[in-house]
This record gives structure tokens, sequence and C-alpha cells, in this order.
């Protein structure tokens, strides 16, 4: 930075010496416990992980689009969708005589659908270009239901409501999905490196690529012109904004996030099957709103909140029933508080608690903890 | 968008005039700008001034391209703004600052300013995104640059102060380093004195005059504080009712029958015709403080719509 | 022709009871630009009080109360929750009442157990009427009714009472408003009383076999969501356009499922929706909103 | 700056590296005890663990805890008398909602614990984890009874499947008069492995005898059947199979009488839950048969009666035909891991061997069982029912146990 800009003096958050090293500190120890976490963890608890890591990286893209860019989106789901099945088609065996595949290389299928989902967002542009607010939320809705739809309408390619279809098996520098196999060969300390370990390396990896990406647009020019459109969009023009690209194009990168996270859903899963209703399932109403909470929850814009929030609403309802539900316990009764009862509670009541009293999320709460830390130089 | 990643060197600069003419902008049925026609002629400071409803800011939005004009042309040196899409004509060298300061309040005032630089810099989500080397490197000469044009306006000590939390008079700072940072040849300035006091004003008008002396470039504002467009103006062109009715050097637009006219037809109810105040001399301040027009509600006149606001026209 | 007629009865009947519920929607947004997605909730919640005590009191008694406790809930929801947190934006309060809505779904559920789902409808429910060859299900013409009742109702009240009067001068300008001496925390918490208690109200007709075939259930909650689409196409801001909205709802689910594909019915809602908001993006009533430079 | 970044994250990625090393995962091999008989996972000397992955909360939370609780009642009772192989049965439960992404991580908590799964609920959750259980040789019983999950030898699928049902109650439909060839008959169906499977039962037998099928494509949380009432009446239908949920069952018949459709309807087994007829729809089944392969829990038959008596005596839910399901289950359980006892081997490849030979008689509940046929139904049998509000249970027996010369000679989908 040149000098003028350090000459700013103590107002400049991350100037000071001693904050600077402690949050590359701070990163270096994440990354640490990131890394070994695996070596650690029963594979529950990965898979608990990886979930997580799939929501932060629907939730990143929702944040930009949302947060930065001040495009209300309850489309999520569709481009989740989206994201799954042409992963599944692209990479699909070809000849299948029940599924449509093209038989390409899983890397391959995985930037296509990456890419084709973003060009479905481009594809929404003219519509999401002239609606706003709780409009274009409700409107894009529609696509969840579009989606629902289509899903069920082609099952040779979306997979069939009543299996399902496969998803390939993916790998790339050793770090692999792969439902069919327990593989071992590998093994770090003892520990082998099984199925659920190499899915978390290699979620690891993907969510890492997806943050790095939107930290770096975010602190630059594109992240600048988003918030320019998201706060004033007459203004954004006259300053050399073209809007309507702006907004498409913010519209295609978040579809692409989603439809990254839409392949990690299906490898997560292990099927790429159609949603059984639009409220339910992985696709649909619900799992769009969860990522709205993630980043409301999180701090709208901000991506650290988004990871945050991906880990609470995609993390708490996976994890509870886990630590809830001991060994010997019994189900009991239909009106018994069961531990997905409590799970429910516990998610409502930490959205409700969050916007109460941190009104701008965790990312809020974390500037506020930090704050003083900040300032010191 | 485009390669350029440099910013342009001040002082060598190709400034050209500004020429609206015959223009007219229509809102439904309602004529806002009715065949308005002046230049700004090269390194001058340009005055727009007239009543409440005058057709100022629809005139400023046609000349920055956020409404259609419905006949006439504008024109930049040889280029037709007219036909320019909105978004290209910051990089033509048009930089504009806001009445109201649409300023992000959430951005910081490094960044606020750095958007001024969009069109001349380049890289997508991508190439930011994997921090290209070529960008970074542009990205800290720019930067540079901003640094700068704040430290001109004396908003240097706030870069990465959020923008919201700064007096107002600072904000209107950052707002036309925002609008420098595109490195215009023509400045466009909505109000720059509007809620300011007469110290502040003062300084307003110095920054001015710098900005012309120091950059070369061409200034045209909207003002209603009549001290501070007969102070510094080279030339005032007078709106009434969306028609030109004065264009001419400062001391000619003073004694103008229509201009009088037309400002005694808009008493402001407080006794004071806005031109008497300024016939005082000097910076009188605001005539009469609380009375400034520009800083009073602004309801319609009776019987017509405010063309400056879209929402009345329904 | 005779399947015609009976298709367009099908989509008036539900579009009556869509409107019911997408009047609340709207009542609430227009007071506190909310947008409310515990509205479910609050029908569920003021069906089970009626579920509960129908053995008890009676059917009618049942109904105001639970009526009443929708009303009470919604209230609750906006004194003890939404009022507390004036900083979030309108994104937020929208997420905060997902959270609200999760609590008091996964509550009403719970409490439900594995007993039958109760039905609501005792009046009126499966006591259909026929006109010539088409029939048509009680609970809606009862429906249609109270819709009509409670919608012209609604309209004197917004248009000569002072709470409506307040309401319109704060949904037009909250500032001005405040200036003007109306107390927006009372038009506020009104506006959710009375979209509470419209909720209430609705789920008497939601809960029946004439409607949705099921009783008070998880399943109640998922049908609220058909308000949405009916409140946008109106416009958010247009009670009027809610009601419109409802009926767009009910025809065309009912049209598509009979003469396109029965699949399609819901899709079809969503894709009319989405026309009406390319055409006009804040629905067909809605308040065109234009931001000044 | 930089220098300082890449120094910590070497540093980092040292440290790592240092920790791993005592890491607790480290594999430490154990094999099973000394015992006669050979074991693997989920049994020890004294006890054999089952899974039991379930929906106590979501929206099968009726019928999983009625599964659970029968699952239940079969343990105990092995459990009182001494238990299989001289090991008491232990169940370890775990419910997930319905919601496939809470199942997986259970799943993963639970493989490595128990022999085989005595429930897995829910067809998003059996369809995400059939390739896991098969690869774990994991033997589930689903709660589901579409014929194309019998493409894996580890589901143990108990009684016949949707398409076999809908098979015999079409032959049931033309036995009585109802249809003939030649007619349009319409059907309702879920769109799901569910609904799909009963489609492809009807499709089966009107293939044979000239029915055109007019289809009614519902969703599962669909409720209100008018539309497809109305679109059916419009097509002339002479009569209206279904397969959906008990909900939508009420809503056609109430709807079909309402607008005046005056055709017989038959359905498969979960069409038709008891406590319907306490709801305003029950009027309306005078023309409704379905089909069972599994008893009613409120059936007036002695092996139903003994089971009902011993559930009021432990359990307050409201009870329901998932009772039945779940002590057939345990049965069916019982007979494999018997034999795999015999053949002194409770690995989890000992139990899929003993599948392969079973054949058990669960009495009434279910009939006899034959699980040696890969990819083919435990049972080409069912009943026809009619519901009766004047009867004690609600339902009563239009036809005792029978297979159909069609459903007798249909290849279901993995037929060998």
């Amino acid at each position: 930075m040149s000098d003028s800009n350090r000459a700013a003096g103590d107002m400049v958050p991350g100037d000071g010496r001693w904050w600077r090293i402690g949050r590359v500190a701070g990163a270096a120890l994440l990354i640490v416990v990131l890394l070994a976490l695996p070596l650690y963890l029963p594979g529950e608890w990965l898979k608990v992980g990886t979930w997580m890591m799939t929501g932060a990286v629907g939730a990143l893209g929702l944040t930009l689009l949302t947060g930065q860019a001040g495009q209300l989106s309850l489309a999520h789901g569709f481009f989740l969708l989206v994201g799954a099945v042409s992963y599944a088609v692209l990479s699909g065996p070809a000849g299948d005589p029940t599924y449509i595949g093209f038989g390409l290389p899983p890397v391959v299928g995985l930037l296509g659908a990456v890419l084709i989902s973003g060009l479905a967002g481009a594809a929404f542009a003219p519509v999401s270009g002239r609606l706003r607010g709780i409009y274009l939320g409700v409107a894009s809705l529609a696509l969840v239901f579009l989606g629902f739809w289509l899903g069920r309408a082609l099952p040779a390619v979306a997979g069939s409501t009543s299996s399902g279809r496969l998803p390939q098996p993916f790998s790339i520098f050793g770090l692999s999905v792969d439902v069919s196999r327990q593989l071992s060969s590998l093994s770090v300390f003892g520990v082998p490196l099984g199925r659920d370990e190499r899915t978390w390396y290699l979620y690891l990896l993907l969510t890492a690529i997806a943050y790095l990406l939107a930290q770096g647009a975010v602190s630059g020019r594109p992240g600048r012109a988003w918030r320019a459109v998201r706060d004033n969009e007459t203004a954004a023009t006259v300053l050399g904004v073209s809007v309507v690209r702006v907004k498409a194009g913010v519209f295609a990168i978040s579809s692409a996030y989603a439809g990254l996270a839409g392949v990690m859903t299906a490898w997560w899963t292990g099927i790429m099957k159609p949603d059984e209703s639009e409220v339910a399932g992985s696709y649909g109403v619900t799992v769009s709103i969860a990522f709205l909470a993630m980043i409301v929850v999180g701090g709208l814009g901000s991506l650290p909140g988004a990871v945050l929030g991906a880990a609470l609403v995609f993390g708490l309802p996976v994890a509870l029933p886990l630590l809830t539900q001991s060994a010997s316990a019994d189900i009991g009764s239909g009106t018994a508080f069961s531990p997905i009862v409590i799970t429910n509670f516990a998610y409502g009541a930490l959205i409700v608690l969050i916007i109460l009293f941190e009104p701008s999320g965790m990312a809020g709460l974390g500037r506020r903890l930090l704050g003083p830390a900040r300032a010191r130089t | 968008m485009s390669g350029q990643t440099t910013g342009r060197t001040p002082g060598r600069r190709d400034v050209r005039p500004l020429r609206v003419s015959e223009v007219t902008v229509r809102f439904g049925g309602l004529v806002a700008v009715n065949r308005v026609s002046f230049t700004v002629e090269p390194g001058s400071i340009h005055a727009l001034i007239g009543p409440n409803g005058a057709g100022k800011s629809t005139c400023f939005n046609a000349i920055s391209g956020v409404c259609r004009i419905s006949s006439g042309r504008i024109t930049l040196g040889d280029v037709d703004l007219g036909r320019t899409p909105p978004h290209r004509i910051a990089a033509l060298g048009v930089g504009r600052a806001f009445q109201n300061l649409a300023l992000s309040p959430t951005s910081t005032v490094f960044d606020n300013v750095m958007l001024g630089r969009h069109a001349l810099t380049g890289g997508g989500f991508l190439g930011h995104g994997l921090r290209a080397p070529w960008l970074r490197r542009a990205a800290r000469r720019h930067a540079d640059r901003v640094a700068e044009i704040c430290d001109f306006l004396g908003v240097a000590r706030y870069l990465h102060t959020p923008a919201g939390v700064l007096p107002y008079g600072d904000q209107k700072r950052v707002d036309i380093a925002r609008a420098l940072a595109v490195e215009p040849t023509l400045l466009m300035l909505d109000e720059p004195a509007a809620g300011m006091n007469a110290s502040e004003t003062a300084e307003m008008a110095a920054l001015i005059q710098d900005v012309r002396d120091e950059l070369g470039v061409s200034v045209l504002f909207v003002e209603h504080d009549m001290g501070l467009v007969m102070g510094i103006a080279d030339r005032v062109t007078v709106l009434d009712f969306g028609r030109l009715i004065a264009d001419d050097v400062p001391s000619v637009v003073q004694r103008a029958p229509e201009v009088i006219a037309a400002y005694l037809g808009v008493d402001d109810g407080q006794g004071q015709p806005a031109v008497k105040t300024r016939a005082g001399g000097g910076f009188p301040g605001t005539g009469g403080g609380n009375g400034d027009p520009a800083t009073s509600p602004r309801p319609g006149r009776d019987g017509r719509a405010e063309p400056d606001s879209r929402e009345a026209m329904g | 022709m005779q399947t015609f007629l009976q298709v367009l009865i099908n989509g008036t009947g539900k579009g009556a009871i869509f409107a019911l519920l997408a009047l609340g929607f709207v009542i609430i947004f227009k007071a506190t630009e909310v947008v409310n997605f515990a509205h479910g909730s609050l029908a569920l919640a003021g069906g089970y009080v009626v579920a509960v005590l129908k053995p008890m009191v009676g059917w009618w008694s049942a109904a105001a109360a639970g009526i009443t406790a929708a009303a009470v809930l919604a209230l609750v929801i906006e004194r003890l929750l939404l009022a507390r947190a004036r900083n979030a934006s309108d994104t937020s309060l929208a997420i905060l009442t997902i959270g609200v809505d999760v609590l008091v779904l996964t509550e009403v559920v719970r409490r439900l157990g594995t007993e039958a789902s109760p039905f609501l409808g005792d009046p009126y429910d499966v006591k259909p009427l026929t006109l010539g060859d088409v029939t048509v299900g009680r609970s809606e013409v009862v429906a249609l009714a109270v819709s009509v009742v409670l919608i012209t109702a609604f309209f004197a009240a917004f248009r000569f009472s002072p709470w409506g009067v307040a309401m319109r001068a704060q949904s037009e300008n909250r500032e001005a408003a405040a200036l003007m001496g109306i107390r927006s925390s009372r038009v506020t918490a009104s506006a959710w009383a009375v979209g509470g208690a419209l909720a209430g109200i609705a789920v008497l007709f939601l809960a029946t076999q004439d409607f949705s075939g099921g009783g008070l259930s998880q399943a109640t909650h998922g049908v609220a969501l058909a308000a949405f689409p009916a409140a946008i196409i109106g416009g958010l801001t247009s009670p009027g356009g809610a009601v419109l909205g409802g009926f767009v709802v009910g025809l065309t689910e009912a049209m598509t499922a009979q003469y396109v594909d029965l699949d399609f019915a819901k899709v079809a809602v969503y894709l009319v929706m989405l026309l009406v908001l390319v055409v006009r993006p804040s629905g067909l009533f809605g308040r065109v909103v234009q931001a000044r430079v | 700056m930089q220098t300082a970044q890449r120094a910590l994250l070497t540093a980092a990625v040292a440290a790592t590296l240092v920790l791993t090393g005592c890491s607790s995962k480290a594999v430490n091999n154990s094999s099973g005890g000394g015992s006669a008989v050979k074991t693997d996972v989920g049994v020890t000397d004294q006890t054999i663990t089952l899974g039991v992955l379930t929906d106590a909360s979501g929206v099968f939370k009726n019928l999983g805890l009625g599964i659970t609780h029968g699952n239940e009642i079969w343990a105990d009772e092995v459990n009182r008398a001494g238990g299989i192989c001289g090991r008491k049965i232990a169940l370890v439960q775990k419910d997930h909602g319905y919601a496939a992404d809470k199942a997986i991580p259970l799943y993963g908590q639970v493989k490595d614990n128990v022999l085989g799964l005595a429930q897995l609920l829910g067809s998003p959750i059996l369809a995400a984890l059939k390739k896991q259980i098969t690869d774990d040789k994991m033997v589930s019983v689903p709660a589901s009874w579409a014929s194309t999950n019998l493409d894996t030898p580890s589901v143990l699928m108990v009684g016949a499947t949707y398409d076999v049902e809908m098979l015999n109650g079409f032959s049931f439909m033309q036995e009585q008069g109802f249809v003939h060839d030649g007619d349009r008959v319409g059907h309702i169906y879920v769109d799901s492995e569910y609904g799909k499977n009963g489609l492809a039962g009807s499709k089966a037998y009107g293939a044979a005898h000239n029915l055109t099928v007019v289809e009614a494509k519902v969703t599962a949380t669909d409720t209100d059947m008018t539309a497809a009432i109305t679109s059916l009446k419009s097509q002339g239908v002479k009569a209206i199979a279904l397969t959906t949920t008990p909900k939508q069952t009420a809503s056609a018949l109430t709807q079909a009488k309402a607008q005046g459709i005056d055709v017989p309807f038959i359905g498969n087994n979960p069409t038709f839950d008891p406590v319907l007829l306490s709801t305003p729809a029950k009027d309306s089944f005078d023309k409704f048969y379905f089909v069972n392969g599994v008893v009613p829990f409120s059936a007036d038959l002695p092996a139903a009666k003994d089971l009902a008596a011993k559930y009021a005596a432990k359990y307050t839910d409201t009870p329901n035909v998932g009772v039945d399901f779940g002590y057939a289950s345990g049965l069916v359980w019982q007979s494999v891991l018997t034999t795999a006892c015999n053949d002194k081997d409770l690995t989890r490849q000992g139990v899929l061997n003993a599948v392969a030979k079973t054949k058990v008689d669960t009495k009434e509940l279910a009939g006899e069982l034959d699980f040696s046929k890969p990819g083919q139904p435990s049972s080409r049998k069912s009943y026809i029912a009619q519901a009766d509000a004047t009867v004690p249970g609600g339902m009563k027996y239009v036809k005792q146990l029978f297979e159909s010369p069609e459903a007798a000679s249909y290849r279901t989908p993995f037929q060998h």
C-alpha cells in the first residue's frame, strides 16, 4: 500500500502490526486445525464437516449476490439442482440406457456444472434485473418450483424419483469422493485416509478456493461495483458501472457457487435424485430459505460470516442428533422432546436471538469482539 | 472492461466543450426541460441556476445519461452523449457529485472514491478473485492516485473510515473526490454548498476554483447560493419552468429582468427574494440562513408538479 | 362445459381461501415492511387451539378462541421480538420470522403427536352443495362469504376508521406519520394482530377435507406458502390486490390441473406470478417506488 | 509482511505434521472373541446389536414410531425367551426426522456398531444409503415395498411389493365385475418410488387385459385431490386405482362422492389408515377396497390381536399398521439370525448368506415369506380388505390371502 494510504493512521483496521500478526497467526492456526481434524474425528463428524462446507460454498455465493450486490434471492436451491444435475449428466457414463450421460472426465463435469449453473443464473438476469427486494426474492422462488417440476419431468436427466442416479465418483490429487469404495491404500501416521477423510480434504480445497476467489473479488473492482449497485444504482451508472451487466454478472457468479454446492451435495448424499416435495428435500424452498438464513445470521455481505452461518444452519441440525441420541436411548413417544425436536428449537432460537441482539450477524459480533484488538497498534 | 489500467496524468488532458443544444426532456405529458441550449467552455466554471423545479437536476441527469432526452443534442467534443450508454459517459471524462450524497455509507472512503476509477480499471471476478499480479499492480497505482485525490480534498485521514460516519461536509468532499477519481475533463457538482454554513461555503468555493486551476477541467455546477454562484462562476445559465431565460456572465445575468422576475416569483415565503440576498455581494451566507432554498423542503409550485421529482410523475 | 364450470368453481373456491391468507400477509407487510415467513405458523397455532378446545367448548367458542390465539401470538411476536429489533434490516426481520416459524411449527407438530390430524371445519366440511351437474364444497362457499364480509369490513375500516387512516399514513411515509403524532407502535402492533387473526380464520378452512384434504398437520403449514404468490401477484402493498391474487392463484391452479397437466399446476402459479412481475415489477397494484438522485 | 506470512504458514503445516503423529484414530485391528460362532461387527458374546433408522419427529413419525414400537415388542419377546444364539437383541435407535442430510451422518455413527438395520425408514434415505448398505453388507429392512429396491441383497423386504399388490387388486376388481377388458381406468399415484411401483403394477395388468390406464401424478405433500378427481371424471374412467398417502385417499374418496363419480377404488396397502374413519371423510369409503401384504394393526386375527394387547400394555401413541410390520420384520430377523447361528457365522457376510436361505412363516401377519430368490419379492400374496367403521378395527376382509395368476407370472424389475 502507498505511503498516504498508510498515513491514514489509527482509523485503519488491520494496519496495526500486532493485529496483522494476530490475523496471520489465527489463519495459520485455523489451517492446522482444519488439516489435522480428519486424523481425530470419526467419520460421521467428518460428514458433518463436509456438509457445513457444502453450505459454506453456497452461502458464499449468496452473500455476494444478496449481501454485496443487494439482490434478494430465494432461488439458490434451484441452482444447486442445476449444478448437481449438470455434473451427473456431464460425467455420467455414456451409453447408459436409463440415464443420459456424456461420459466426460469428472473434473470436466465439475467445471462444466459450475459453468452451466452460472449461465443459468445469467439467463435469469433479464427478469432479476427488473425486480427489487422481496419481489425479486419471491420471483426467484418460481425457479425452485420450476426446478422441482423439471427434475421430475426429466427423469433421464435428473434421475428417477424412484431410485435416483449415482453421481460419478470424483478424484483429484488423490482427494476423492467415492461412495462405492472404502479407500485405504493411503495412510498418514497410521490413520488410513478413507472415503470420509479424503472427502474432507477435497471439500476443504473447494471451499478454500471458493472463499479466496470471493475475497479477492469483494476487495477489488467487482466488489466495489456490487456495493455501488446495491447502495445507489443511478450513482453507480454515473460513475461508469453498467448496472445491467453487474447485476447479471453477480447473479451468474452466485449461481455458479450454488452449482458447486449442488455438486458437493450430490457427492455428499451419494445420489442424484429429484426432491419428493417442493418444500423439503435437498433443492427445495426450505434449502433456499436456509441459505438466506445463513448469510443473515452470519452478517449480510460478510464472507467469514457466510461460512459461520453455514456452519450453524447446516451444521447444527446435523450435528445435534449425533450428540443427543445416545446409543441406548429409545425413540420415545410422538410428543416427546426428541433430539430432532430439540435441534429444531435450538436452530429457531439461535436465529431469533442473533437477529435480536446482533442484527449485523456473527460478523458484527466478531467485529465487536475483535474491535479492541484492532484499535491497538 | 477496457484494457486501460493506468490513470490519466492530470494537467495534460484534452478538455473539450460541452454543448447542450435544443434539448427537451419530457416526463409523460410534462415538459421538464424545454429546448435548452448552452455551452460549457473548456476550463470554465459554469453555473446552472434557477428556482425550484426549473429543470436543473433534470438537465444534469440528461447530461450524465440517467434520463433520456426527447429531442436535441448533448455533445462533449464531438461525442454525442445522448447516444452513449449512460455507464460509458464517465469514461469520456464526465465526473459527477450528487446533491443527496449517493455514497455507500458502510464502505470506506477509499472504496467509495476508488469506485470513481471503475471505468479506468479492468479485471472481472476471476481476475480479481485469482489476484492476477498485473491487476494488483494496477490497483496499487490507482490506490496511490485515490489517496492523492483524497489528500487534495482534505479527507485523506478518513481513508479507511466508513463514509457514513463522517460529518456532512466531509461526506460532500468525499463525493467530490469520487467524481474527481473519474479523472474528468468535465466535473459536474449538484449543489456543492447545500447545507453548509458560511465558512464551509467559502471553503467549497475555494476548492472548486482550485480544482479548475490545478486540474484545468471544466466545472458545471447547480447551486442555490447566489453568493457562491456569482463569486466563482465564469458564466451562468438560468432556467425557469424548464426554459432558458438567461445565459451570460454573472454581471449581465444579475441584471437581466427575466431573472429578477423569475426569482421574485418564487418568493420562498421569507419575504426576501433570493436575488436580493446576493445583492450584498461577497459570500453573504445563504440568503438569511434558514431561508436557504437548498435546505428547506422543496414543494412543487402551485399548480405544477416538481419536475425534478419522478415520484410526482405517478 | 360441465367440466369447465366445475373447474371454474374449484378454482374460485380455493381462491377465496388463498385470498384470506394473502390478505393477512399484505396487512402485515404494508404496516411494517416485514415479510412474515411465520404466517403458516400463526395459522397452525390458531388451529391447534381450536382442535384442543373443540371437544370441550364446542366449535364456535373454540373457533373464536383460536382466532384470538393467532392474533395474540402475532401480537406477541411483534411486541416481544420485532419491536425490539428495530435496528435490523427488513431482510433480517424476515429471517427472524423464519426463526419464529421454526419454533412454533416444531412445538405445534410435537404437541399434535401421533393422533389423527384434527379437522377444523365441523359446521361446513364434507357437506357439498350440488348445483345442477357441478359440485362445490360448502367450506369454499362459506370461506368465500367470510372473505367477502371480512374484506369489505377491512376496506371500510381502512378507509374510514382512525386506525385505517393511521395505517395508510404509516405505509405512505413512516417518518411523516410519526411527525403527525401517529403512534407507529400501535399501528404496527394492530396490523400484526389483524394479520394473525386472519391467519386464524383461514386455518378454519385450510384444515378441512374440502380444501386441503388433510387435518391440521405440518402440511397445513406448507399450504400457507401459496399466500406468497397470491400476495405478490396483487402487489405486496395492496390489500385489494391480495384478494385478486388469491383468486388468480386458485383459478390458475385449477385450470392448469385440468387443461395442461395436473402436476404442472403449482409451477404454473409461479410462472403466472413471474409474468405479472416482468410486466409490473411491483405486482398488479403494488406501489412503485423509484429512487432519486 | 509477506515473508512473515509465509513463515507462519510453513510453521502451521509443520505443526500439522507433528500433531498428526499422535492421532487417536490410528488403526488397531482386533479380531472377535474366541467363541465358536464367527462374528465381526455389532455382535459380542452377549448381544447382537441392530440399528433402527426411523422418523420419530418428521412427516412420517406416526409410521416410524409404530414400526419402532413393533421392533421393540419383538426384541423384548426374544430377550425374555433367552435371546438368539445365546445373545440378547439390542436396538440402537436413531431419529432422522425423514431428512436425508440428518440420516447420512447418523448412519455413519451406527454403521460400525450394528450387525444390520431392523428398520430403515424413508425412500429418499434408502435411495441415498442404498449403495453404502450394499458396500457395507448391511442387511436392512426398509419400510418401503418398491420392487425397484430389490437390486441389492442387503435389502430385506418383508412381504409383497406395490406392483404385485396392484396386480392382485385389479385381478380382484375384475373378478368382482367392477372392471372389464378394454375399460379405461384411472390411477392417482404419488411421484415417488412408492407411486411409480404401484403404477407399474396397474400398467402390467392393463397390458394383459387391454385396460387404458389414465395417469394422475401428484406429489407426496399434496393432500387435495379435487383437481385429480375432476380430471379423471372428465375422462370417463370406470375405476380408480390409488397409490397415495392416507390423506390423499380420503380426499380422493370424498371428492369423488361430492362430484358424483360413482366408481370403485382399489388402493395399495399404505393408502388406508384406520384413523381416517374418525375424520370427516368417514362416510366416503363404501366403494373403496385395498390390498394388504401385512395385516393391519386392528385386524381380527389371533396374531394381530395378541400383538395389539402387548402394544396396549406398553405404549400410549395411537397404533397403526407399522406396529405389525415392525413386529413381522423382527420375526424375519429372528429367522435369519437363527439360520446364521446354525451356520456358526454371525458376520455381516454370514447374515447375507443366511438371508438367501431364509423361508419364514409369519402366521397371519404377512404369510409365508421366501427370501431365497434374489430380485423377487418375498411374497406375492395379498389380502383384500374394505374399510368399515361398523366393524371393530375399522376394516373387514373381503378376500383372504391369495396370489392372482397375473401376480404369479409378473416379472419384477430385477428378477433373474
